[in-house]
């Protein structure tokens, strides 16, 4: 191989090594980031149970919605962040931002689902029915489907950068259809009660279910954060390891012909 | 050149393969008659039945002669490369997004026309009386319909298992056409014939969001 | 305790589907560092 | 015909790459090509000789480096894309339609003006006045790829980009091909030709090879036949 060659390897070489010293510290912080997530979603568990008091019209069955209101505004905020990232690729064109709009979808997908499972749930004893089709539960019943149907579109795509390009232009189309979808059910038909929280005048909740919303929403918060992290991790080695891959091909390429001149 | 000027060539092209071929617009009568009738069969719905069921009905089979139609709008231009001419061209890129999508809307219309007085005849139920309105209300929907789908075809037509996937991708986005359609629709056919004025405004303003989308994104859309 | 069962239940599916996506994608992870970690050898050594 | 008016386009790779996923088609590749150049590639397939035309037509964009078109610092990008013709792979023209309204229909895209007296000049200099009315889809392939080079030519460009223009032309055809690039070089337009015909390649004044997306061989004409008896 030519000087050029060299240089190239050098350069590998060094990422390596500067890879391998920060890769070590980090993965510590973050390992210790997971134990304290779990602690502190058990923590919400415990306080959801014993420490927060029985509802007067619902009783217990009102102990849900620590979960199914502090997922979905984790869910939502992960979708958010992905509509950013789709503009965001398509305004840099820098593979970091559709890792980013991946992770983030993939996450929030995984806490819709968990909203769409604990709503009925305690729909079925408040409410006599397990579903309806009002304007809360489809709109997120909606999401649900515009994200499995952003994640099948990534499959289905293998090339990288068209990949990245066609998932954000469909990610940001999608987005713009949740506020479209929700008014549209809800001037068709509404029955899932009015939000507690920022409602209008007589809303509000006892300052101790407050606190242990908050402390929920904190642990569901920080398992997003290091999800997403993760997620997004799992993308940026994918690439580190095609490049990895193309560079020792290259290798092996040039070693070969070098072969068949001598 | 003007963005209108290059968008009536591209739809003017249209126009004529269409003219010449009649491949999209046969194979979309034929489904919405095929869908008129099995559903006359499987259902059997007396008159008042009818009435309910029908705007849902014309809706459906509409949105799924779309899909099929839309489909074959980019994979066409596959054939010899010809995306790439219009690319080379020195047009707004978007031009050939919205020629496209004029001339799927014009094709979806001509179908509309045709069958919403059979679809009247065979679920006896009088459209007459509202049709104006009801014409409206179809094509504010099938605009939406043509701009989101035509978007999404030029996205899938180099993906894997395209037939599979635009019907995947277009079916959540049109949720709001869908209920705000139907309901409209249903308003028309009801028994004190109306027209809601926040459902014309949900079908307009997804074509105004979606199409403003389309011009902003059309850059994307056509590369390679 | 009234409707104790369907509150266990909800609670019991939500912590299952954080637990199982987590460790899956954990063990994505977990994959794709071994498979990055094998490659970097390879271009190291030769 | 007299095509090509004064100034003429050139083109300016600098460090191109262009990578599809972990394939790399072009590797920090950098070549310049003046105005008025009549420059033939070579290369086995895959080398990415295609992706490089593409690329100068810009209908490829690179993954890093930068293509720059010479002679174009005034013009806006669209203007850019008024002056550069390419003849792909496929024909680029629309089966249903005749050969004259896939040429009118490309005319109006260009807004050219004179636009039917232009088609039916360029319909006569490649050959295929007397089937302008068929549908393009009923052409032999020698025909299409006549029919092809007139949709590139049509708008005059000043940069021209073909890929194996040769193929599908009979020993005919490629009389014609030559005497059509060598006229077009003559006036003044910038040739950039991948090919595999030895005859066709013979009249480029510069020669380069390619191999894995990297620039391996670039030679003036003289020495274009001797090396391509050693390589090929």
């Amino acid at each position: 191989m030519g000087p050029a060659g060299d240089g190239q390897r050098q350069q590998i070489d060094g990422t390596v090594q500067e890879m391998e010293m920060t890769t070590k510290s980090k993965q510590r912080v973050w390992g210790l980031a997971w134990v304290a997530t779990a602690i502190l979603l058990a923590l919400a568990g415990y306080a959801i149970f014993f420490v927060a008091p029985r509802e007067l019209t619902m009783g217990n069955i009102q102990r849900i919605f620590y979960v199914h209101v502090a997922t979905a505004w984790c869910g939502f905020i992960a979708f958010f962040i992905s509509f950013f990232g789709c503009i965001g690729y398509l305004a840099s064109r820098q593979m970091e931002w559709d890792w980013l709009a991946v992770a983030t979808a993939e996450v929030g997908l995984m806490f819709t689902t968990v909203v769409l499972i604990t709503g009925p749930v305690w729909a079925k004893p408040v409410w006599g029915v397990w579903w309806v089709w009002d304007a809360r539960l489809t709109t997120a019943f909606i999401l649900e489907m515009l994200y499995i149907a952003y994640l099948l579109l990534r499959k289905m795509v293998t090339e990288p950068g068209r990949r990245a390009m066609i998932s954000a232009v469909f990610g940001i189309f999608a987005f713009l259809d949740v506020p479209l979808c929700y008014f549209s059910i809800r001037w068709w038909r509404t029955l899932h009660p009015a939000p507690v929280i920022g409602g209008g005048p007589g809303s509000g909740i006892n300052p101790v279910m407050w606190h242990v919303f908050l402390f929920g929403l904190a642990g569901f918060l920080a398992l997003t954060v290091i999800l997403v992290r993760d997620r997004y991790r799992m993308e940026a080695l994918r690439q580190k390891i095609s490049e990895l891959a193309a560079d020792l091909e290259e290798r092996e390429e040039s070693l070969e012909s070098k072969e068949v001149t001598r | 050149m003007s963005l209108t000027r290059s968008t009536g060539a591209v739809l003017a092209k249209e126009l004529k393969i269409e003219l010449r071929t009649h491949d999209l617009t046969n194979t979309v009568l034929f489904f919405v008659l095929m869908v008129a009738g099995l559903f006359s069969f499987a259902f059997s719905p007396t008159v008042q039945e009818s009435r309910r069921i029908l705007p849902g009905l014309i809706w459906l089979a509409f949105f799924f002669a779309g899909t099929l139609m839309l489909q074959l709008c980019f994979v066409r231009e596959q054939v010899n490369d010809t995306l790439a001419a219009l690319r080379l061209a020195p047009i707004d890129p978007s031009a050939i997004l919205f020629g496209k999508i004029l001339a799927n809307f014009l094709f979806l219309v001509v179908t509309e026309i045709v069958f919403v007085p059979i679809f009247s005849v065979f679920y006896n139920v009088n459209v007459w009386p509202v049709m104006g309105q009801l014409l409206l209300v179809l094509f504010l929907g099938t605009f939406g319909l043509s701009v989101v789908g035509t978007v999404f075809s030029a996205m899938t037509a180099q993906a894997r298992m395209r037939e599979l996937l635009l019907p995947l991708l277009l079916l959540p986005v049109l949720a709001p056409v869908l209920i705000a359609g139907v309901e409209a629709t249903s308003e028309l056919l009801g028994a004190h014939p109306g027209i809601g004025r926040e459902w014309l405004s949900m079908l307009g303003g997804f074509d105004v969001i979606y199409v403003t989308a389309t011009w902003l994104l059309s850059g994307f859309l056509v590369e390679e | 305790m009234r409707n104790f069962w369907s509150i266990l239940a909800a609670y019991l599916a939500a912590w299952a589907i954080f637990f199982v996506y987590s460790a899956t994608v954990g063990r994505r992870l977990a994959r794709l560092e071994d498979e990055f970690r094998r490659l970097r050898e390879r271009v190291s050594k030769d | 015909m007299n095509f090509a008016l004064p100034t003429s386009l050139g083109v300016e790779f600098d460090r191109v790459e262009k990578r599809y996923g972990g394939l790399r088609a072009l590797r920090r590749l950098s070549l310049s090509i003046a105005p008025g150049e009549f420059v033939a590639l070579f290369g086995p397939n895959g080398s990415g000789k295609t992706t490089l035309l593409r690329m100068a037509a810009l209908l490829v964009q690179p993954t890093s480096g930068k293509v720059r078109h010479i002679g174009a610092e005034n013009l806006s990008p669209v203007d850019v894309r008024r002056r550069i013709g390419l003849v792909a792979h496929k024909a680029l023209v629309y089966d249903e339609l005749s050969a004259r309204e896939n040429l009118s229909f490309f005319a109006k895209l260009y807004a050219l003006d004179n636009a039917e007296e232009r088609v039916g000049r360029v319909l006569g200099a490649v050959g295929l006045a007397h089937r302008a009315g068929d549908a393009a889809g009923t052409f032999s392939r020698g025909m299409r790829q006549r029919l092809a080079i007139a949709r590139a030519l049509i708008s005059e460009p000043r940069l021209l980009l073909f890929d194996e223009p040769a193929t599908g032309l009979d020993r005919q055809g490629r009389e014609w091909l030559e005497q059509t690039l060598t006229g077009l070089h003559e006036a003044g337009a910038t040739l950039i030709m991948s090919t595999h015909d030895d005859s066709v390649a013979s009249l480029a004044g510069r020669s380069i090879w390619l191999r894995a997306g990297r620039l391996e061989r670039d030679t003036a004409a003289a020495d274009a036949p001797l090396e391509r008896g050693v390589r090929q």
